[in-house]
């Protein structure tokens, strides 16, 4: 099977300072990929650099075999791959309903196409708040508003960076049901976390980061079992 | 200082039409300039000097198409057209190179473009004020309602700047578009993350604005002079006026508007010779009471 | 990025290079200027840019045509004659850096200052350190020469001024108002200095032909404001029987535009002594027949031979008319070459005894005669108030103003303002 | 600030004076020395404005008001009373404290755009005042009848190289005044409050009263350079107090660069020399100078001190950038 999203050799500066120093990310169709690390370890910044937030100095992501390091974030969604900021990022003064119609989009052909009324089916505490401007919602309700809004442009890949971060943990645990249930649909993940147990119970696959480099790469079974790799790097 | 005569205007119903249409007349020609300027900074987090230098452009461009085709119609609609495309060449060749920089580089560029555009216009229209004269189906007497004066050309012009008004929030509170133009204002990044060409869509936007503001000058063309550097006063009391309502509504736009009209209606009436310091005065207040204007939101 | 950052030092040197040489030239240009002493450089600050930019325009046409017609019979004292024009923006201290620019780097002997009012007094100031020659040939405001405070010895004006427009202004309005039974005036002229100094002077001559008169209204538009409603409605308003205004250029175009919107011109008559000069008669699209108007220039006035004959020849020249800025412009080129030959020198001081009381035929005159007084300002030329109409030649029925009635009250006048 | 660095302004700042002075013996032109009195007058404004800019993160539309407070309050002290030229100044310096503490306590009360606004609001509404107070302003036609030039300390300042020999002092000391500021401990918390005001107050700095300072401060060596524009043109005019003469100070700033210290003097001199030279070369100088506003903001992005100063430090640190030259 080949790979959906193929990232080789990243590099991305702030400034004069180097973030990441040569990322390799391989994921495949289907699966949802945990990239862990600790804070301030480079995991958003890799989100944004696939996203096309921000530009990566050097390296490649390649997305369905097709180069894409540079695009804007435009070209990138386009092209089907939905980015889920950390800090959510709702249009705050639009309703719930608006947020997700901006972001409608025609997904490729044969996919079941996301729907508001589909939206409201997984996420049905959505519909209740449809008419509530985002942001007046909490940050539970804002998480699934985003994970759906992205949902809407009928994506081939989904980029979560941080959907546990600053939530209840009923509310995390149904963020993971959604995830679950999206993953047994077939959806191709990557999420970016601090919050292991949550990725334990949602991914497939995991990868760590490091200082801007990736540590070790194994699937999901492989780190829970791992404890050394586990106290180094994510501080359990 | 006469607050004698404002208190007669203000107690006699005639003064108090007259002076009210006037100050809206004046305040909804200004709306239409401003309502451009705080669209571009709205969305774009530009301020646009050159802003005054569209009006001056669509006045002119009316008063050749006026010469050419003989039809005030034909002459604002090219104002305006002229400008939507003028808008998107600048914004791309010149204003996206600043985005996310300094304001004062942003204010540089355009400070430019007005001394480049004011010396153009000296060579192709000559340094000689110009004036187009009054399209024939409104050189026609007033009408009087309620004891007030009301032209009827201004009464058009009142009419186009309301649907004009009307039409822009209408379309972006009411349409996917100008949904996404409004989430683009507050987050352009997010809206380009979920598949929006933004660089069109500023572009887009930069073009209306434009257009706003070169419809204003085609259409106060008939009782205005054209002259090289015209943009200059207009573009002070748009900011004014972008300012008091806070910048990127369009709402406190219009209110700000049509509050500057009033005051120039009634302050030409109680402090002759201070109705700008009136109007300077009523901008430092608003701000110190309420610093990002009337309707503003923080700016980072 | 260091790619590009070096191609662009790389080719930047020969532009710093010919860049640095230019704006080193005004360092070392005396030098050139002083060479050449078979010419006299005659330094020209004035506006080209931006609003009134044809004040300089017009000048410098009038300008061209005189140093043309002078050179040919022989120049000024024997020597040719160089422009020098320089744009100020009509700004004060830019003016003044101009003229001492003129004066230091350029080698210029003489300024002829076509300065509006505030910059012609920044000027007035350097002349009086430098002490060259200079004409000044825009500025209105009477104080430049009347006030001895002000007078500078080798500064005249050669220029109509405000307290002269007011004084027959004032007695043709009052002959007027007298003839019509106006009595309820209302003015409205721009919120400057000149506005307020003009309206003051006219209403005080006004009211000496005519005390009845009630000034029931005052309207100060901002200069160069886009919109004059608010003002208009409320003229209409006040319902005078009749409105002076000061309001010149631009500004009266739009304001006539927008009053005839309002019908303002069939409840009150207008006087403004800025209305008749070509630029203002043309490109008002319907000027209102029966505006009571000042002269500034017309070819029709004063009626003489020379004066159409002048007019016709900068209208074919420029192919546009000529305006009140370019008869003055054109009569203080006229009175230098006379006060050439009459000191055979163009030394300031000379030149400046020469002028002061110099009469010389000029079209421009009464009678074909205007003078230099000793108080250094230009007399005797056409001053007059005539009714618009619409089509060529623009006013008509003018009744030329009587300068013996002016010095009279123009005597009093200084005399009231401690000026003698 | 180390003692060694002060002493090593004072020492560059008193080569600089005595080259300065040593000039018009050496070359006969008056046209340089109006030009050294001009940049006298205006680099100490832009410099003033940069402790805003460039140092405190404050963007000011309306600087030029001090410069035309400056040139005013002067011009009138010098007309109306009999004081010494030195107390005229000496006043108006104060008289541009205290408006500057008055206005600055009500600007720095906003942030970013809204401070661009309502400082040029402020000198709208100066400028407006000017125009309508004509019987102490003349107006529009500003003070007429020049400024009694008295003499000053033995310099009698009708005399071009007196004139010029004053202002050169001026500008120096006061450029090693702002100086002072900007090394100050002052001047290193004004930088805190630019690169992350809330992170300043945080440690304990009160951010309004070094706002406020630096405010009055920039405004008080503004104004210093309106006496000098006063001194020069001989009179005061609203000219000098309207928004276009901010833009003028915005643009030397930004021209010569707004991270070294000598960027606005460096703009200032450019700027002028530019303006002067397109004067005698063509009437449409606001192309010419647009184009070159476009060159400079689009092609170099920076000032021109902040270039050569970037490319000097590469010489001599990249091995790489040094082979390229």
């Amino acid at each position: 099977m080949s790979a959906v999203l193929e990232v080789s050799g990243l590099e991305v500066f702030y400034g004069a300072s180097q973030i990441l120093f040569g990322i390799d990310l391989k994921i495949e169709q289907g699966q949802t990929m945990a990239l862990l690390g600790r804070n301030g370890a480079g995991k958003s910044t890799t989100m944004k650099a696939i996203a096309g937030v921000v530009a990566p100095r050097a390296g490649r992501i390649a997305f369905g075999g097709k180069q894409m390091a540079g695009m804007k974030p435009y070209a990138v969604a386009r092209l089907g791959l939905a980015y889920v900021p950390e800090d959510r990022q709702v249009f705050p003064e639009h309703t719930v309903r608006d947020n997700l119609l901006i972001a409608a989009k025609k997904g490729p052909q044969g996919q079941d196409e996301w729907t508001v009324s589909r939206i409201w089916q997984v996420l049905p505490l959505l519909e209740r708040l449809r008419d509530r401007p985002a942001g007046r919602l909490s940050g539970g309700e804002q998480q699934a508003l985003v994970i759906g809004r992205a949902l809407m442009g009928n994506p081939t890949m989904l980029l979560l960076d941080e959907p546990s971060e600053g939530l209840a943990p009923i509310v995390v645990s149904s963020i993971g049901d959604l995830l679950r249930a999206l993953r047994a649909q077939g959806a191709t993940v990557l999420i970016a976390e601090q919050n292991m147990h949550f990725c334990l119970g949602v991914a497939s696959d995991a990868v760590v980061i490091d200082k801007g480099k990736i540590v070790y790469r194994d699937n999901i079974a492989g780190l829970r079992e791992n404890a050394e790799v586990r106290s180094q790097y994510l501080a359990m | 200082m006469d607050l004698d005569a404002l208190g007669r205007c203000v107690s006699t119903a005639s003064c108090l039409v007259t002076q009210t249409t006037s100050g809206l007349i004046a305040g909804l020609l200004l709306f239409l300039v401003a309502a451009g300027l705080t669209l571009i900074f709205g969305v774009l987090k530009v301020v646009n000097f050159a802003h005054g230098t569209f009006y001056m452009l669509g006045g002119y461009i009316a008063f050749t198409t006026l010469q050419v085709t003989e039809s005030y119609t034909l002459a604002v609609l090219a104002g305006g057209a002229a400008m939507a495309v003028f808008g998107i060449f600048f914004e791309r060749a010149l204003i996206a190179r600043v985005y996310g920089q300094d304001v004062l580089m942003q204010l540089l560029v355009c400070y430019a473009v007005v001394l480049i555009f004011d010396d153009l216009v000296k060579m192709v229209w000559g340094a000689d004020f110009l004036a187009m004269g009054m399209p024939p189906a409104f050189q026609v007497p007033p009408l009087f309602i309620a004891g007030g004066i009301v032209p009827p050309f201004y009464a058009v012009l009142i009419g186009i700047a309301l649907v004009i008004a009307i039409a822009l929030a209408a379309s972006l509170s009411g349409t996917r578009a100008g949904k996404t133009v409004l989430a683009a204002a507050q987050n352009p990044t997010m809206v380009s993350a979920l598949g929006v060409n933004t660089d069109r869509l500023f572009a887009v936007v930069f073009a209306i604005g434009a257009a706003l503001a070169g419809l204003g000058g085609a259409l106060a063309a008939p009782v205005r002079s054209l002259t090289p550097g015209m943009g200059f006063s207009v573009l002070i009391d748009s900011f004014i006026v972008t300012v008091i309502g806070g910048m990127g509504s369009i709402a406190g736009a219009l209110l700000a508007s049509v509050g500057v009209g009033l005051i120039r209606g009634f302050g030409t009436i109680g402090f002759p010779t201070f109705t700008d310091g009136l109007i300077y005065v009523a901008m430092i207040i608003v701000l110190l009471l309420r610093p990002t204007g009337l309707f503003g939101r923080e700016v980072v | 990025m260091t790619k590009t950052d070096q191609r662009i030092t790389l080719r930047r040197r020969p532009l710093l290079a010919g860049a640095a040489a230019a704006l080193a030239t005004p360092f070392v240009a005396r030098a050139q200027g002083t060479a050449k002493s078979g010419t006299v450089k005659v330094g020209m600050p004035t506006i080209l840019s931006g609003a009134i930019a044809l004040l300089g325009t017009s000048q410098r046409n009038a300008a061209e045509m005189e140093i043309e017609r002078i050179n040919a019979a022989g120049g000024l004292a024997g020597r040719k004659i160089e422009l020098v024009v320089r744009d100020s923006k009509g700004q004060p201290q830019e003016a003044a850096r101009v003229v001492r620019e003129l004066v230091n780097t350029d080698g210029c002997e003489i300024i002829m200052d076509a300065e509006a009012s505030s910059a012609a007094f920044a000027v007035q100031e350097v002349i009086r350190d430098l002490g060259v020659l200079c004409i000044h040939t825009s500025s209105e405001t009477s104080s430049l020469t009347a006030d001895p405070k002000l007078r500078v010895a080798t500064a005249f004006r050669c220029a109509r001024q405000g307290v002269h427009d007011s004084i027959v202004g004032g007695s043709y309005a009052a002959k007027v108002a007298d003839a019509k039974k106006w009595t309820k005036w209302a003015t409205c002229s721009p919120d400057y200095a000149y506005g307020h100094d003009t309206t003051t002077q006219f209403l005080d001559f006004f009211k000496h032909f005519k005390p009845d008169v009630e000034i029931i209204t005052q309207a100060w538009p901002k200069l160069g404001a886009p919109d004059f409603t608010e003002v208009i409605t409320k003229l209409i308003q006040a319902k005078p029987q009749a409105l002076f205004s000061l309001l010149y250029a631009g500004d009266l175009s739009a304001f006539i535009n927008q009053a005839n919107v309002y019908a303002l011109f069939s409840n009150m008559a207008m006087f403004d002594p800025n209305m008749g000069d070509y630029p203002v008669l043309t490109a008002v699209k319907s000027l209102p027949a029966g505006i009571y108007s000042g002269t500034r220039y017309l070819e029709n006035f004063p009626d003489l031979p020379a004066n159409a004959a002048w007019g016709e020849a900068y209208r074919k020249r420029f192919n546009q008319f000529p305006t009140n800025w370019s008869w003055q412009n054109s009569t203080a080129w006229m009175l230098a070459e006379a006060a050439a030959k009459k000191a055979g020198s163009l030394d300031a001081k000379k030149m400046s005894e020469a002028l002061t009381g110099l009469t010389i035929d000029c079209p421009f005159g009464v009678g074909g005669k205007v003078t230099m007084r000793d108080d250094h300002t230009l007399v005797n030329y056409a001053v007059g108030w005539g009714r618009t109409t619409p089509k060529m030649p623009y006013v008509i029925d003018i009744e030329a103003g009587d300068w013996k009635q002016l010095y009279e009250l123009e005597a009093a006048w200084k005399k009231q303002m401690n000026y003698t | 600030m180390t003692s060694g660095t002060a002493m090593r302004d004072i020492a560059v700042a008193a080569a600089a004076l005595a080259i300065l002075i040593a000039v018009p013996f050496l070359v006969h032109s008056p046209a340089f020395l109006d030009y050294i009195i001009r940049i006298a007058a205006m680099s100490l404004f832009a410099t003033s404005l940069n402790l805003l800019v460039g140092g405190t993160g404050l963007v000011s539309f309306g600087h030029g008001m001090f410069y035309g407070l400056g040139a005013y309050a002067f011009a009138l002290l010098m007309q109306r009373t009999q004081i010494s030229l030195a107390a005229a100044a000496g006043c108006s310096l104060v008289i541009s404290a205290l408006v500057g503490l008055a206005v600055g306590a009500v600007c720095i009360r906003l942030r970013a755009i809204y401070f661009a606004f309502v400082t040029l609001a402020m000198q709208m509404l100066f400028y407006s005042i000017i125009i309508t107070w004509q019987s102490l302003t003349g107006g529009d036609q500003g003070l007429q009848g020049g400024i009694p030039r008295r003499v000053l300390f033995g310099f009698d300042l009708n005399s071009q190289f007196h004139l010029y020999t004053v202002s050169a002092v001026v500008m120096v000391v006061g450029l090693l005044l702002l100086r002072h500021v900007s090394a100050s401990p002052l001047g290193a918390t004004l930088r805190m409050i630019r690169d992350n005001e809330p992170r300043t107050a945080f440690l304990g700095v009160t951010v309004w009263r070094a706002k406020l300072t630096a405010f009055v401060i920039a405004g008080v060596f503004a104004s210093l350079g309106g006496i000098l524009a006063a001194l020069f043109v001989s009179g005061a005019y609203p000219e000098l107090a309207n928004w276009p003469i901010s833009g003028q100070a915005i643009f030397a700033v930004m021209l010569g660069g707004v991270s070294t210290f000598l960027g606005p003097l460096a703009g200032a001199a450019i700027l002028l020399a530019l303006g002067d030279a397109v004067t005698r070369f063509t009437e449409y100088n606001g192309m010419v100078l647009g184009l070159v506003i476009l060159f400079v903001t689009l092609g170099l992005r920076r000032g021109v001190l902040d270039v050569l100063t970037e490319a000097l430090r590469r010489r001599r640190t990249g091995p790489a950038a040094g082979a390229a030259e």
